[in-house]
């Protein structure tokens, strides 16, 4: 598998994920907003709710924390069922050799040390004082079997396909575990993560769970802060902190998740007062959640990306001025505003402000990438680009949103109003998750691009999109000479600047044209406060973060 | 459904005018939408959603900042056309299909039954989805697919007339007289089903429309943004909080709707005279 | 019958100016009625009279929309009074009870007395046995319904005794039971309660001869035993005559005539009445021409202030016509509504007789009996059976069995027709005679057997049928015409002959624009016989074509036949269970039974001198029989 | 009844056995052509999108067998299917059975509580109207029948999480419940939701069959020598069970279609969003599955309809037993 294939699992399975949660709330799917599809996964650093919103910490224990999913989980092991929400429930039961933190970072777990030895070989040294809920050590053996049940395509078939790049896992030492990649690869290091592909688990309990592990009967056992005390699939799951927790002790006792796959039932429970907490709260519904009384709604940068994707060889938008037309056609600040309610920020590059993390702020960011060419808003402009181009009457040509994201929707109806005045005939259609997925690959000539970037790398998304076998099919020597440099560049202020470069070449020729940059939000009722709340919180040890607050 | 009794039936019931008033005033919508809501699909997402009693807004606007009241009346003619089609559609198919079934028997008959068994058991969500996959989604083509799942109950419909007329003696007399099995199929029963084709057809409408509202709903009938009553519910359900009425206007106007042409359904059977087949 | 002097004793109950109104008006336009114990009082009348709506208002059965007026007394009653002759039982149960209060009910007040009237005053029988029981209750259940407290299941078994059943048929469900036997369950289910007046509408009309027979003889026994009322509702005058003490004639809702049986059908006051006897076909001997009254029964709200018959009378005078006569007294309790009783005894005069019958040799014998079995004048002569000419139709063994029955409906019928000729095939139900004509006409296929036309199996059959009811005979969804244009377009034969097809049957060319529902049942059969000639066919089967017409239609019909005979020289197959219309219309009859050809040969041997046990036995159980006798 | 036992009825059972099996069969050949023929590929939302390697969307596919032909991967499934085998859900992993199951509760309680009130409402007020023909109360019924007909369960739906569980609190808004009556209370919402349509149209069929049987001779008769009119009810209802049960029957088939939408209405996880979303993932083991069983239940009440008959109308028992 090619490098970016592997770094590619990572984000796919961003997308997988959007794909599971999506269908299981896809029966509801034109009521929904982006719930299922807007996983609060891997923010940059910047916590744009965060604590200052919150009330201050009382010190108290929260006796009970009442979380609203906004799905069903009938699985809790994620390799069986991958939906995000199965990442927040497992992720504080099970640990992996590593984990993540708030800001992103790799952070040691069940290994206290990772050494990189050479390109492809990752040496991990397993700390002795771990323990898992049945008060037994975690031993290097639990680990590589644990390791051997991810990679089993049976037990595990939602992540076995991660680790497809795995050489060998040996162990190496009494405490220690080697693990060889076949290819060299930036993203390897997260494979044996609890927050990508590995959940650690007693080799008892695999073997006595069979391939059935993260069921109502053979619940999850791990060495994490809480242990589930009480699962009915597709009901509820609860959770309660365990003794046997080798770091401070979180202020939560117990978690009560009850899921609500319907957008409108979570809401309703919530101004019942029925929740405490509630996750991935629709930005459509905003609003309504915000003036729910007692009610704190929390958002972050969850460093996506919306925007329209031209295939640059297919007819009529082979032609650049059919693509600038289109471009000046489409008001992305009446958008941010008033469809996504000022949820989100008008996108200006591939790559989110919130991935130049270490080099700038995201504000700064914001700054340094507003300075790649835009295209204003006029439909005058548009009128004349089309003038000029092959179609100067106009034409027609559909554009499919995924349902699981109803506000790209509703922002493309928005813009085809606009397209109509200057001749252009937008149909707007609406496919499940899984089609619209399926139509990507078929290169349509106008397509939405919904992306959530997974690494800190601010390449992430550019290098797909401006390197080979790109969706639109855009090929540009000096971009791509540019991206090459970049590629091969370690220092990340030079870096950077290439990909301000490349992506003002690219925006010369719109073959992508940004939208908009996307948050996404929790609620929190206001006995509850959030420190250090970022995307990546959910994925760490995040009841840590949580207090009781006044 | 009764038989008709002698006495008080010549007299037009007050609910079966109220109906006729309130389909003609849906049905005049839908002809003359241009004319009724010209600004029914007018966007304005600088307003966005208002809650109604605005001015210029009476039931206010949705997240398009188009107007509810206009949009719903637009909507009335994916409320009228497209269950109308389904039910004449289904019908065309139940009318040949049944007659033939019924008159002819044997292996016509045995295929038409198992056709309408197979259509029956078979989940009509997974046909949906699977048709619109197939030819691409879109109103008309759940309108198709609805026609396929409502004709295995018209067939069985017309099939039991027509198996009930055919002994009667006036068929067997034509049968006597030499004349052609597809006349007394189409010129000799036709017309003694007719009343239960017609009161069918409109209890079909009714069904359809409900049907319709129902895929809409789920995301399978029209494509977003157009005016429909399902698709304006599903969606209004995200404005309840901001604009209740996006979802109670276009709710209440399929439920009125489709009570209207059910009554008005089951006043025509009555003075038609219809029979009551229970099964 | 009972005693002469029933009449006299204190009456069952008494009716007073009863009316019966429905939305479009009267149906029953005022009529007083009484009943004494163990008499019998036949309501006689033809469809539309009106006599059913009666018996259904003095049980207050009436349908919805139709209402009464009216009183009726039921006077107090000793419970001691003559039982059944296994009165033990009859009187413990009465015992329980008491003597009976008087009751006198208001007809027009709604609900409440009912209960107390319906079951243990007055029971009511309906026609049909097959539809008057519940299909999925067994029978003693049925009849243990009306009975309370203990002892239940013996009570059902001695009814079932007195009613002539076995014990085992409580156990039984109606469809498992004959038609007879389902009408003996109902009459035992009506005496359950100890009725003392027993209403019977038509008891006997959906039952075989024979059956008929047992059942009315069953009724009279238990009559006589229980010395229980009777009204007898009845279309059929013979009946009335053998079974009646008194007979009250209703025309359009109104009681025309009524006194003693022998009074009023030997020596009617009334022409109705006189005409209507004179139109039930003699079973003895053959009429040339059978008397009919022209036209149909009125309407009875559509009657204005005349008599009702006026319109219908050959001696109506503008006094008829002016104002409603008034029940009169003739002769000692025998009073009928006519200006002039008279008339009634004299011969129609010809201008009055109907059209088609309108011949001369007609116009002076209508009415008057002949003996001659079939007059030489009659051109349609027996044909000469042993010369050489080609017989028309040809049975020979014909059999067929319907799949799950467990008797074959047919079992090796020969079967022969001449040209011209008409033969009847007469049988009670089940006995195989419509298997046969529908085999005839193609509509079924024999298991086994040879069916030629003139020597020919095959090619072209010109036969065509009518069937038995009048109201499915024609396509509701057509009109007269269309009906009639669709026959001869499948002939080959214009559409211009629909005028011509009408004529021919008496109808005026103008019905062709008609629907059939807005025709008299005469007149639709008229329109399905003009539908049958259309392809010119050569034999004409008619599958009981006149038992669902009122008798005076029924001759009308009849005379037609006969009439299109002589001018088409058709030849007819004529179906029935009726042996007097056998012997008006056929020249040689077959009788069957049980699927099998019993008795043949020409009408008057057969019926004159029946041969066969079983034809000896359905000529018994002829009411005009008895009367005979 | 005793008769029933021999011969003649398990000769019916057999033949109708036999034609369920050959629908069933036709079926699942149906639904797995259908399912092949929908767009989208499984590896493909296995996988979700972005650059996949040929190679590895092959074997994605070898392991789901989506790379034989289609006869192949029917055959496949047929062998397994008839050893009781339905195979795991490719989406979930797990196996079918237990996955089911899990989801069979939910639907099994919602619709059987559905029908309960239908018929347990719907036919003593189809009774009422009957006898009551013309009143004001049977206009009255009957004109609410039509508008419970008309109305969408999901509309009907949303009115009562709005008005019972939010507005008065007296019910849950989400939820399934633990144990018996905890579960009722969670689950009375949506089956009223259900019930009312279907109770609507269980009105309007009582009152026909009623109203057909009160219109029989046998009533005429059985007034006519005195029976009093709870007595003549009684009786009316007894012949009147015939159509009903019938219908009933066939409301069973309708009831499962009824549930997609209001477990959608009330995020239930049963067997309806079950299907909705195996359908969409292209998920032909559970499909298949689910089609199966929900055929196999119509299938089943349309023979136990058949069966009850034979205890309802001696005539069908008389004609059942001559065979």
């Amino acid at each position: 598998m090619a490098d970016i294939d592997e770094r590619g699992a990572f984000s796919r399975r961003g997308l997988l994920k959007a794909a599971v949660t999506g269908v299981t709330i896809l029966s509801a799917a034109t009521l929904l907003e982006a719930c299922g599809a807007a996983p609060a996964r891997e923010s940059g650093t910047s916590g744009s709710g965060g604590s200052a919103a919150a009330g201050t910490d009382t010190g108290k224990e929260i006796e009970l924390l009442r979380v609203a999913l906004p799905g069903s989980l009938s699985n809790l092991y994620p390799g069986q069922e991958s939906g995000i929400l199965n990442y927040y429930v497992a992720g504080i039961c099970m640990e992996g050799l590593v984990g993540v933190d708030t800001s992103g970072a790799i952070v040691p777990a069940l290994a206290s040390k990772v050494e990189r030895a050479s390109p492809t070989t990752y040496v991990y040294t397993i700390r002795d004082d771990a323990k898992f809920h049945d008060g037994s050590p975690v031993t290097a053996d639990d680990i590589l079997h644990s390791i051997e049940m991810a990679r089993d395509a049976k037990v595990s078939p939602s992540t076995a396909s991660y680790w497809a790049n795995l050489d060998k896992a040996t162990k190496s030492g009494a405490n220690e575990i080697t693990l060889t990649s076949k290819t060299a690869d930036e993203a390897f290091g997260w494979i044996p993560s609890n927050v990508d592909a590995l959940w650690i688990a007693p080799k008892a309990v695999w073997e006595k769970a069979k391939n059935q592990i993260g069921t109502a009967q053979s619940p999850l056992v791990g060495s994490g802060p809480y242990k589930v005390t009480e699962f009915a699939p597709d009901s509820h799951v609860e959770l309660t902190r365990v003794d046997t927790w080798r770091g401070p002790r979180p202020k939560v006792a117990k978690i009560r998740f009850e899921f609500i796959a319907d957008d409108n039932t979570r809401l309703l429970a919530w101004q019942a007062n029925k929740a405490d907490m509630s996750l991935n709260v629709p930005l459509a519904q905003a609003r309504q959640w915000e003036a729910a009384p007692g009610t704190r709604v929390v958002y972050a940068a969850d460093r996506s990306y919306a925007g329209l994707t031209f295939n640059v060889t297919a007819k009529p938008f082979d032609d650049v001025h059919v693509r600038k037309a289109v471009a000046h056609a489409i008001n992305r600040d009446a958008i941010v505003k008033n469809i996504l309610h000022g949820r989100g920020q008008v996108a200006t590059a591939l790559s989110t402000p919130e991935q130049f993390g270490g080099l700038w702020t995201p504000e700064q960011a914001t700054k340094e990438l507003a300075a790649i060419p835009q295209y204003a808003y006029d439909l005058e402009q548009a009128k004349k680009e089309l003038a000029q181009s092959s179609v100067p009457n106009g034409f027609t040509a559909s554009l499919s949103y995924p349902n699981t994201g109803p506000h790209l929707g509703t922002a493309a109806l928005a813009f085809a109003a606009d397209l109509k005045k200057i001749g252009i005939t937008l149909e707007v259609k609406e496919l499940p998750i899984e089609q619209w997925l399926a139509e990507l690959n078929t290169f349509p000539p106008l397509s939405y691009m919904w992306y959530f970037n997974t690494t800190g790398d601010p390449a992430e998304l550019a290098s797909w999109f401006l390197g080979e076998g790109n969706p639109a099919k855009y090929a540009n020597d000096g971009v791509a000479a540019t991206m090459a440099k970049s590629g091969a560049e370690s220092d990340p202020a030079r870096r950077a600047a290439l990909l301000v470069e490349a992506q003002s070449a690219q925006a010369a020729d719109v073959a992508y044209l940004p939208l908009w940059w996307g948050q996404s939000a929790i609620a929190l009722s206001s006995a509850v406060g959030v420190r250090d709340y970022t995307s990546y919180t959910l994925l760490a040890n995040w009841p840590d973060h949580l207090y009781a607050a006044k | 459904m009764s038989r008709k009794s002698n006495a008080g039936r010549r007299r037009v019931p007050v609910v079966a005018i109220l109906s006729a008033a309130l389909l003609a005033f849906v049905a005049i919508c839908a002809l003359a939408q241009e004319i009724i809501a010209p600004n029914a699909l007018e966007q304005d997402i600088y307003l966005g959603v208002v809650g109604g009693g605005v001015e210029g807004h009476l039931f206010g606007t949705d997240q398009l900042g188009r107007d509810i009241l206009q949009l719903s009346l637009a909507g009335a003619r994916s409320a009228l056309a497209g269950p109308l089609v389904v039910a004449v559609g289904s019908m065309l198919i139940g009318f040949f299909l049944g007659t033939y079934a019924g008159y002819r028997g044997g292996i016509v008959d045995m295929l038409a039954g198992r056709y309408a068994d197979l259509l029956l058991a078979l989940p009509a969500v997974l046909l949906a989805i699977v048709v619109a996959g197939l030819v691409g989604r879109g109103y008309w083509v759940t309108v198709a697919v609805l026609i396929v799942l409502f004709s295995p109950s018209d067939v069985r419909l017309v099939r039991g007339a027509v198996i009930e007329q055919a002994p009667r003696p006036y068929i067997e007399s034509a049968r006597v007289l030499g004349i052609r099995p597809s006349r007394i199929m189409f010129r000799h029963i036709a017309p003694n089903i007719v009343p239960i084709v017609v009161a069918n057809l409109l209890l079909n409408v009714a069904f359809a429309l409900v049907a319709l509202s129902s895929l809409s709903y789920l995301g399978l009938g029209v494509p977003p943004g157009a005016p429909d009553w399902g698709r304006q519910l599903a969606d209004g359900r995200q404005l309840l909080g901001d604009n209740p009425l996006a979802a109670v206007v276009p709710g209440v106007l399929i439920i009125l709707t489709a009570t209207a042409v059910n009554l008005l359904g089951d006043w025509l059977s009555d003075l038609l005279d219809r029979r009551v087949v229970a099964r | 019958m009972t005693t002469s002097t029933a009449a006299e004793r204190a009456s069952l109950l008494a009716v007073r100016d009863l009316r019966v109104m429905s939305a479009a008006g009267a149906v029953v336009a005022g009529l007083d009625l009484t009943v004494a114990p163990g008499e019998t009082v036949a309501i006689v009348g033809e469809s539309g009279s009106g006599k059913s709506m009666t018996v259904k208002a003095l049980t207050g059965l009436l349908p919805e929309g139709v209402h009464a007026t009216g009183r009726m007394d039921l006077p107090a009653r000793d419970p001691g009074h003559p039982g059944r002759s296994d009165g033990q039982d009859g009187l413990s149960s009465r015992n329980s009870t008491g003597r009976r209060p008087g009751l006198e009910i208001d007809l027009a007040a709604p609900g409440g007395a009912w209960r107390d009237v319906r079951g243990g005053r007055i029971a009511l029988l309906l026609q049909d046995p097959f539809t008057s029981l519940s299909p999925v209750h067994r029978c003693g259940e049925q009849i243990g319904w009306a009975i309370s407290g203990s002892g239940r299941d013996e009570r059902v078994a001695r009814l079932l005794a007195e009613v002539g059943l076995p014990a085992e048929v409580a156990g039984k469900y109606p469809f498992q039971l004959s038609g007879g036997m389902r009408q003996r369950v109902a009459i035992a289910a009506g005496l359950a309660a100890d009725p003392e007046l027993l209403i019977a509408d038509e008891p006997t009309t959906a039952l075989d001869v024979t059956t008929q027979h047992e059942v009315l003889e069953l009724i009279a026994r238990l009559q006589r035993e229980r010395d229980m009322g009777l009204i007898l509702i009845t279309h059929d005058l013979r009946l009335a005559r053998s079974r009646a003490d008194r007979v009250m004639v209703m025309y359009a809702g109104r009681l025309i005539e009524e006194g003693s049986t022998a009074r009023v059908l030997d020596a009617p006051a009334h022409p109705y009445t006189a005409r209507l006897a004179a139109c039930d076909p003699p079973l003895t001997h053959r009429l040339t021409v059978l008397p009919t009254i022209p036209g149909s029964v009125p309407r009875p709200w559509s009657v204005g202030a005349e008599c009702a018959f006026a319109e219908r009378c050959a001696f109506a005078i503008d006094a008829c016509r002016t104002a409603e006569p008034s029940l009169a007294e003739v002769a000692d309790g025998h009073r009928a509504a006519c200006v002039r009783p008279e008339t009634a005894v004299l011969p129609v005069p010809a201008a009055s007789a109907d059209a088609l019958a309108l011949r001369p040799e007609a116009t002076d014998e209508a009415g008057t009996p002949e003996k001659a079995a079939v007059p030489a004048a009659a051109p349609s002569v027996e044909p000469d059976r042993g010369a050489a000419s080609p017989l028309l139709l040809t049975v020979e063994g014909l059999a067929k069995r319907f799949p799950g029955s467990a008797v074959p409906a047919l079992d090796g019928v020969d079967l022969e027709i001449a040209p011209g000729e008409a033969v009847a095939v007469v049988g009670e139900s089940g006995s195989g005679k419509t298997t046969l004509a529908r085999c005839v006409v193609g509509l079924e296929r024999a298991d086994a057997g040879r069916i030629t036309f003139l020597g020919s199996a095959t090619g072209a059959r010109r036969v065509q049928i009518v069937f038995q009811d009048p109201y499915s005979a024609l396509n509701p969804g057509l009109t007269v015409g269309t009906s009639l244009a669709e026959a001869l377009r499948a002939a080959g034969r214009p559409k211009s002959e629909v005028g011509e097809l009408l004529e021919l049957v008496g109808l005026p060319a103008a019905y062709a624009r008609r629907r059939p529902r807005a025709l008299s049942g005469g007149e639709r059969q008229r329109v399905a016989i003009a539908r049958a000639l259309a392809p010119r066919a050569d034999l004409l089967v008619c599958d009981e074509s006149v038992s669902a017409l009122d008798v005076s239609v029924q001759a009308q019909v009849l005379n037609l036949l006969a009439d299109l005979r002589r001018r088409l020289g058709l030849t007819l197959l004529f179906i029935t269970h009726d042996l007097a219309v056998a012997r008006q219309i056929a020249d040689r009859v077959y009788v069957m039974h049980h699927g099998r050809v019993v008795e043949t040969g020409p009408v008057d041997s057969v019926l004159g001198a029946p041969a066969h046990e079983y034809t000896q036995r359905l000529l018994a159980s002829i009411p005009a029989a008895d009367q005979a006798d | 009844m005793k008769r029933l036992v021999t011969g003649p009825v398990p000769a019916f059972v057999l033949r109708r056995a036999g034609a369920t099996v050959l629908l069933l069969l036709a079926l699942s050949l149906l639904v797995f052509a259908l399912l092949y023929l929908a767009p989208g590929d499984v590896a493909r939302n296995l996988l979700g999108t972005r650059n996949v390697t040929p190679e590895a969307l092959a074997e994605i596919r070898a392991r789901h067998h989506l790379d034989e032909p289609f006869l192949q991967q029917y055959w496949r499934w047929l062998t397994h299917a008839v050893t009781g085998d339905f195979g795991t859900s490719i989406r979930t992993g797990r196996p079918i059975g237990p996955l089911m199951l899990e989801k069979t509760g939910i639907t099994a309680a919602t619709a059987g509580l559905a029908f309960l009130l239908s018929v347990l409402v719907g036919v003593p007020a189809g009774v009422l109207t009957a006898v009551r023909r013309g009143r004001w109360l049977d206009r009255v019924l009957v004109t609410a029948s039509v508008v419970g007909v008309s109305a969408p369960g999901f509309a009907v739906g949303l009115l009562l999480l709005y008005v019972f569980a939010l507005g008065l609190g007296w019910f849950p808004i989400y939820g399934t419940g633990e144990g018996f009556f905890d579960a009722l209370w969670h689950l009375a919402l949506p089956a009223v939701a259900l019930a009312l349509g279907l109770g609507a149209f269980v009105v309007k069929l009582t009152r026909a069959a009623v109203i057909r049987e009160l219109d029989q001779d046998y009533v005429t008769f059985a007034r006519g020598r005195g029976l009093s009119e709870a007595a003549t009810l009684r009786i009316v209802l007894r012949n009147a069970a015939i159509p009903i049960v019938t219908s009933l029957g066939l409301m069973v088939a309708y009831l499962f279609g009824g549930t997609v939408l209001i477990e959608v209405t009330f995020a239930l996880p049963g067997l309806g969003s079950l299907m909705e979303e195996s359908v969409l993932f292209k998920d032909i083991p559970v499909v298949q599955a689910l089609t199966l069983a929900v055929a196999l239940v119509v299938s089943a009440t349309a023979f136990l309809v058949d069966l009850s008959y034979l205890i309802i109308d001696p005539r069908v028992r008389a004609r059942t037993v001559r065979r």
